[in-house]
C-alpha cells in the first residue's frame, strides 16, 4: 500500500492538541466554575488562617501564588484523567506522532488557564489586600504572570504526564510537583510584591526574579520538549 | 513480485514485572495476510499485539516489523501500525465528529476521509454531534474503528474488534479489513468468535501459554 | 413526577406576582426616599450610614433566602411524594440568596471603604460571609451537574441542608471571635435597641420591601424553572415518536 | 404451578437527559426463562437491563420486577437480581481472591460458594493471587461472572457475558446460565453472537430503537 | 429458588468495606509514601514562606490542620477512584445492600489514615517548630486529634460519594469540601493552640473548641448515615 497520508507538522499536532484541551474546557467550564472559586478560597481562608494584618499584607503576593499552585494541582490532574480514561495517551503514542508537539499543546493551553485564573486573583487581590500598583508595575506584573504561568504550565504537563496512567497519581502528582514549583512560587512571590511595593521593594528587583521565572520556564519548555517523549513512551 | 515479510518474531520473550506473558513466540506474517490469533483468555494475544505495535519493550529475541528492529527502535514502527486495543482510545467530552477531526489533524487524513469512515461505521447524522461519553458500548467501538480507519496504517492489529458490534457492524467491519487488505495492508486480529474470525481470516495461529502454533 | 399535561400558563406573572410586585413598588420608593432624604446622617459615620438601609436587609433576606432553600429541600426529602415543586423552590431560593449575599458583600465592602478606610478586613463575619456564598456557589454547581432531575433534587437537597448549619456561624461569628464587625445591634439578644425611631422604621422597611422582592423572583424564578422542566416534558412526547421512528440502522 | 411472571414492562420509557433511550418498551419475562435481547448497537439493550436492576429512574410507564413495582421503590429489588454490565466492578488493586471474599461477605455466601465459583471460572491457582490490575481481558469478565455466581441471585441480568471470554468459558457460562435457570432463576442477557446466544435461549426478544419486539 | 443467601448486617458489611479500603491503601502505599511527605511539604513550605520564627511558632496549630485538610482532598478522591474506575460502585448498589454501612466503612476507614496522618505531622511540629506540650495538654490533643479527624472522615466521605462518577469531580470536590471544613479547620486549631498553649493559650479553652469538633463529627456522622444512601443512589 502507497502510503497516502503525508507526514504533519509539529505546530498542526500542537495546535490540535491546544484547541482539543480548550475545547473540553470550554465545554466543562471546570476551570471557571469550580477551579476559580476554589482558588479564591484558598486565598481567603490561608489570610483567615494567618489572622494577622501585618503578616497578612507581607504575604498577599505569595497567597495569589500558593492558590495558583494548588489550583495548577487539580487543572493538570484533570487534563491528564480526560486523557487517560480511555486509554487516548495510548493511542497518541500508537499514532507515532511527535509527542513533543503534544507536550507544547497541552502547556500551552495549560498556561492559558491559569493566566486567566491569574487575571481574577490579581483582581481580586486589590480588592481584599488593598494593593497598589503603577504604570511600570503593571509591566512587571503582566510579564511576571506570563513568565511564571508559562513555566508552569511546562513543568505541570511534564510532571503530568509522568504521572499519567500510574496507580496512584491523585497523590503523586503534588508529591513530585510541589518541590519544583517552589522556585516558582518564591521567584512569582518577590516580583508580584516588588510590582505592588509591598515592604519597601523596588521594582527594579522585580525584574531580577522575573529572569529567575524565565529561565525557569526555558529550562522547562526546553527539557519538557526533550523528555516529554520518552516519558510516556514508557 | 517476491513474498515480503510484514514481520517476524522469533523467540520473543514478553515479561510483565518477572512475568513472562509472552515466552518464545515464532512466527511471521507475509505482506497481504489477515492473521487472526486464538488462544485462551491469558494465552498473550493482547501482549502479542501491544508489543508489534511497539508498546512493549521485548525482553529476549528478536522481533521485526515492516522492516524496523524493535529492540533497537519501538518507536519508528508506530506511524505505519494502527492498533485497536480494548480501551477505544476516545476522548469522552468531545462528540464524535470532534474526536475523528483530532485524529485526522494529527494523521493528516482529509474531511472527506473522515465523513467516509463516520459513513462507513453508521457514525453519521445524530451521533456525530452527540459526546462519547453518551453513546452506547457498541457505538463507541465503532467510533474507534472509524478513527483508525482514517489513519491508513500499514499493519492493522486489532484486539477482539467483533466484540460488541451488531451484525451489521461485524459485516461492516470484515469488508473494511477486506478492502484495507487489498489496498495492500496487512491485517493480524485476535478473536474469540472462532467461526467468524475464521472466514475472515487468511491464516490462523493459536497462541498458548505465551506461544504461537500455528492453527 | 410533573403533570403530563401542556402548560396551563403561558408567562410567569399571575394575580398573585403582580399584587406582589406592586407593593415591592412602594415599598422600595419609600425606603429609598426615606433612606437617602428623610433620615439623619449618624454621628459617627456621617452619610455613610444610608448603606445600612441596603446592607442589613439584603445580608438577612440572603439567610431568610437560604433557609428558605434547606425549609423546601427538608420537605422534597421528607415527604411521602417527593414533590419537584420543593426542589424548584429551593433552586430558586438559593439562586436570589446568592444575589443577596453578593449585594451584601458589594455594599458591605464599599461601607468598609468609607469607615474602615478598606474594602476588605480580615474579620470572621466577613470570612464566614465569603464561606457562605462559595457554599452556595457550590450548591449551584451541584444542581448542574448532570443526572436525572430526581437526581439533581436529592443531591442538592442534602447539600441545602447541610450548608444552612453555616448561618448561625456567620452570625455568632461576631460573637466568638474578636471582631471589627459591627457586633448584633439590631438583634440584639438583650433587646435594646440604640437606633434613632425613623432608621429603625426605614430599616425595617427595608426589609419589608427586600423580602418583597424575594418573594416576586422566588415566584417567577421557580415558574420559569417549571416551564422549562415543562418544555423538556413536552419535547418527551416528540422525540419518543423521533426515536421509535429512528431507522434500524441509524 | 401458575406460571409466575418475574418481570413485566409496559410502555416503559426511560430517558437520558431528554433522549429517550427506551421509547415504550412493553414485554414481560415468566419464571425459569433465559430471554435473549438482541439488537443493533444504541437500540437500548444495556438501558433496559439497568432499569430492570432498578439502576436508572423510569420515565413513563409501569415496570415490575420480582413483584417490586420499580416506580415506586427502586431499592427493594436489588437484593435479588444480579447484574453484569459492560464494566465488571471489580477492585483493580485487590487479587482475584480479595475481590471475591469481599463480596461474598457483602452478600454471605461461605467460601465454599466462593471455591466452587472460582472453580467454574477456572480461576483457581495462581490467577486467585493476581492482581485484577494484571489479568487479561477475559480473566477480570471471567472474575466478575464468578462474584456474579455467589450472589445466587433470583433474576440475572447479564450484558453480553460472552464478550472476552475464550471457547471453554463460554461453554461454562452457558453451562453456569443453565444450572441457574434449573435452581429456579430466570435469567435475560443481551448478545450480539446471535447463534451462540440463540441455542441458550429459551426465547428472543429484538430491541430496536427502544423498543420491545418478539424475535 | 429459594432464597439461600441470609442478609447481612450492617456491621459485617461496614467492617468487609472498611478491610478493603484499609487494604488496598497497605497494598499501594499512597498515604504513607505520597500523601504524607507531600503534607510535611506543605508545613515545611509555610514556614518557609512565612519566614519569621515568632509567627511562626503562633500558627504551628493552623498549619498542621491545613496539612490535614489538603491531604483529606486528595485522599478522598483517591478513596472514590478506586470504587469507580470500573463501576465497582454500580456493583454495590445493585448488590442492594446497606449503603450507610459503606459509609460508616469508608468513614472510619479515611479517618485512621488521617490519624496517623496526623501523628506524623505533629511529631514534625514539635521537631521543626518547637512546640512543647504538658501531660494534659496531650490529653487535649489526643482527643482533639480524634473528634477533628473523625469529623473529616465523615464530610470526606459524604461529598467524595456526592462528586463520585459525575464529570469534573477532581475539582468540584474541593470546591465543596473547603467552606464545610472550615469551621474544622478553625475550631481544631484554636484546640491545637490551646494544647500547645501558644500565644498563652488556656488548655480549658480549648476544651470548648473540642466540643465544636465532636458536634461536627456527631452532625455529619447522622446526616451521612442518612444521605449517603440516597445519594449514591441516583
Ligand atoms: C465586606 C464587608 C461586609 C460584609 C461581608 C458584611 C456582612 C454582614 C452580614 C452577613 C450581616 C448580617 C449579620 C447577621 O445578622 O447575622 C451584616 C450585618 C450588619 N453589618 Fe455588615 N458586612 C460588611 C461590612 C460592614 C460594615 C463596613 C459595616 C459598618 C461599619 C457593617 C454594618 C453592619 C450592621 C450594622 C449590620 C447589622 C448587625 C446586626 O444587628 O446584626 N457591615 N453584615
Ligand atoms: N449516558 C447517556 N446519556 C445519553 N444518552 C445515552 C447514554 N447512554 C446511552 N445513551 C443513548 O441511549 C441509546 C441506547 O443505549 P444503550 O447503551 O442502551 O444501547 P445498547 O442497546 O446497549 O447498545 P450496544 O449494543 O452498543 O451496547 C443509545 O442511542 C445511546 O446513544
Ligand atoms: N499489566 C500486567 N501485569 C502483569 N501481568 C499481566 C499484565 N497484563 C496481562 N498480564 C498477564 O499476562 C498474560 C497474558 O495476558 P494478555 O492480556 O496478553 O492475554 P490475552 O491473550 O489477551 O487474553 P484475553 O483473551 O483474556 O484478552 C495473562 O496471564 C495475564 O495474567
Ligand atoms: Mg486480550
Ligand atoms: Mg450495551
Amino acid at each position: 500500500m502507497k502510503k497516502t497520508v503525508k507526514k504533519t507538522g509539529r505546530s498542526r499536532v500542537a495546535s490540535a492538541v491546544f484547541i482539543k484541551d480548550l475545547r473540553i474546557e470550554a465545554r466543562s467550564r471546570v476551570v471557571t466554575n469550580q477551579v476559580l472559586p476554589f482558588a479564591g478560597l484558598i486565598m481567603v481562608m490561608f489570610a483567615f488562617a494567618l489572622d494577622n494584618d501585618d503578616v497578612l499584607q507581607r504575604v498577599a503576593g505569595g497567597l495569589i501564588w500558593l492558590a495558583t499552585i494548588f489550583s495548577l494541582f487539580i487543572i493538570v490532574q484533570r487534563s491528564f484523567a480526560i486523557d487517560t480514561s480511555d486509554s487516548a495517551l495510548d493511542s497518541l503514542r500508537v499514532a507515532g506522532i511527535d509527542l513533543s508537539a503534544v507536550f507544547l499543546g497541552k502547556s500551552i493551553a495549560l498556561s492559558l488557564q491559569l493566566i486567566a485564573l491569574d487575571v481574577v486573583l490579581i483582581a481580586a487581590a486589590f480588592l481584599l489586600y488593598q494593593v497598589q500598583v503603577s504604570v511600570i508595575g503593571l509591566v512587571l506584573l503582566v510579564t511576571c504572570v506570563i513568565c511564571a504561568t508559562t513555566g508552569l504550565g511546562f513543568v505541570g504537563t511534564l510532571y503530568g504526564g509522568l504521572t499519567a496512567g500510574t496507580n496512584g497519581r491523585e497523590t503523586l502528582l503534588p508529591l513530585l510537583l510541589l518541590p519544583v514549583v517552589a522556585p516558582v512560587l518564591i521567584a512569582a512571590t518577590r516580583a508580584t510584591e516588588a510590582a505592588f511595593g509591598s515592604g519597601g521593594a523596588a521594582i527594579s528587583e522585580g525584574w531580577a526574579w522575573v529572569g529567575l521565572l524565565a529561565i525557569f520556564a526555558a529550562v522547562f519548555g526546553v527539557g519538557g520538549s526533550l523528555a516529554f517523549g520518552p516519558l510516556i513512551d514508557e | 513480485m517476491t513474498v515480503e515479510k510484514v514481520l517476524e518474531f522469533s523467540d520473543v520473550v514478553i515479561v510483565y514485572d518477572n512475568f513472562p506473558a509472552v515466552a518464545g513466540a515464532t512466527f511471521s506474517v507475509n505482506a497481504g495476510e489477515i492473521v487472526l490469533l486464538q488462544g485462551a483468555n491469558g494465552a498473550g494475544k493482547t501482549t502479542l499485539l501491544r508489543a508489534c505495535a511497539g508498546l512493549l519493550p521485548i525482553a529476549r529475541g528478536s522481533a521485526n516489523v515492516l522492516g524496523c528492529d524493535l529492540r533497537l527502535d519501538r518507536l519508528a514502527v508506530r506511524s505505519r501500525v494502527g492498533l485497536l486495543g480494548h480501551a477505544n482510545g476516545l476522548f469522552q467530552d468531545l462528540t464524535v465528529l470532534e474526536n475523528m477531526l483530532f485524529w485526522s489533524r494529527l494523521v493528516g487524513a482529509t474531511r472527506n476521509d473522515v465523513d467516509q469512515a463516520m459513513d462507513a461505521m453508521g457514525l453519521s447524522g445524530r451521533l456525530s454531534e452527540t459526546q462519547v461519553a453518551k453513546l452506547s458500548a457498541g457505538q463507541r467501538r465503532r467510533c474507534a474503528l472509524a478513527s483508525l480507519i482514517v489513519r491508513r496504517a500499514q499493519l492493522w492489529l486489532l484486539d477482539e474488534p467483533h466484540a460488541g458490534l451488531d451484525a451489521q457492524g461485524r459485516d461492516e467491519l470484515d469488508r473494511t479489513l477486506r478492502a484495507a487488505r487489498d489496498a495492500g495492508a496487512t491485517v493480524i486480529f485476535a478473536s474469540h468468535e472462532i467461526e467468524r474470525a475464521s472466514a475472515l481470516a487468511t491464516r490462523s495461529l493459536v497462541v498458548a501459554s505465551g506461544t504461537v502454533k500455528p492453527a | 413526577m410533573l403533570s403530563q399535561s401542556a402548560p396551563k400558563f403561558s408567562s410567569t406573572g399571575t394575580q398573585a406576582t403582580r399584587i406582589v410586585g406592586v407593593l415591592t413598588i412602594v415599598v422600595m420608593t419609600w425606603v429609598v426616599i426615606s433612606g437617602l432624604v428623610f433620615t439623619p446622617a449618624d454621628v459617627v459615620q456621617g452619610e455613610s450610614v444610608r448603606i445600612m438601609y441596603v446592607h442589613v436587609p439584603s445580608a438577612w433576606i440572603a439567610y431568610l433566602a437560604f433557609i428558605v432553600t434547606a425549609i423546601a429541600s427538608a420537605f422534597y426529602i421528607f415527604a411521602k411524594r417527593h414533590s419537584l415543586g420543593f426542589d424548584r423552590v429551593a433552586g430558586a431560593s438559593a439562586e436570589v440568596g446568592v444575589m443577596f449575599m453578593v449585594i451584601t458583600l458589594v455594599t458591605g465592602s464599599l461601607w468598609g471603604r468609607l469607615t474602615w478606610g478598606e474594602f476588605w478586613q480580615w474579620d470572621p463575619r466577613l470570612t464566614t460571609t465569603a464561606f457562605l456564598l462559595v457554599t452556595y456557589i457550590g450548591y449551584l454547581a451541584v444542581r448542574r451537574l448532570d443526572g436525572s432531575i430526581e437526581q439533581r433534587a436529592r443531591r442538592s437537597a442534602v447539600i441545602a441542608l447541610l450548608a444552612v448549619l453555616e448561618i448561625p456561624l456567620v452570625h455568632f461569628s461576631v460573637v466568638f471571635w474578636r471582631s471589627l464587625h459591627q457586633r448584633a445591634t439590631i438583634l440584639d439578644p438583650n433587646g435594646d435597641v440604640k437606633m434613632d425611631g425613623l432608621m429603625l422604621f426605614t430599616l425595617f422597611s427595608g426589609v419589608v420591601g427586600f423580602t418583597l422582592v424575594f418573594v416576586w423572583l422566588i415566584l417567577h424564578r421557580q415558574r420559569t424553572m417549571l416551564l422549562s422542566d415543562l418544555a423538556n416534558q413536552s419535547g418527551l412526547d416528540a422525540a419518543i415518536l423521533a426515536r421509535q421512528n429512528e431507522s434500524v440502522s441509524n
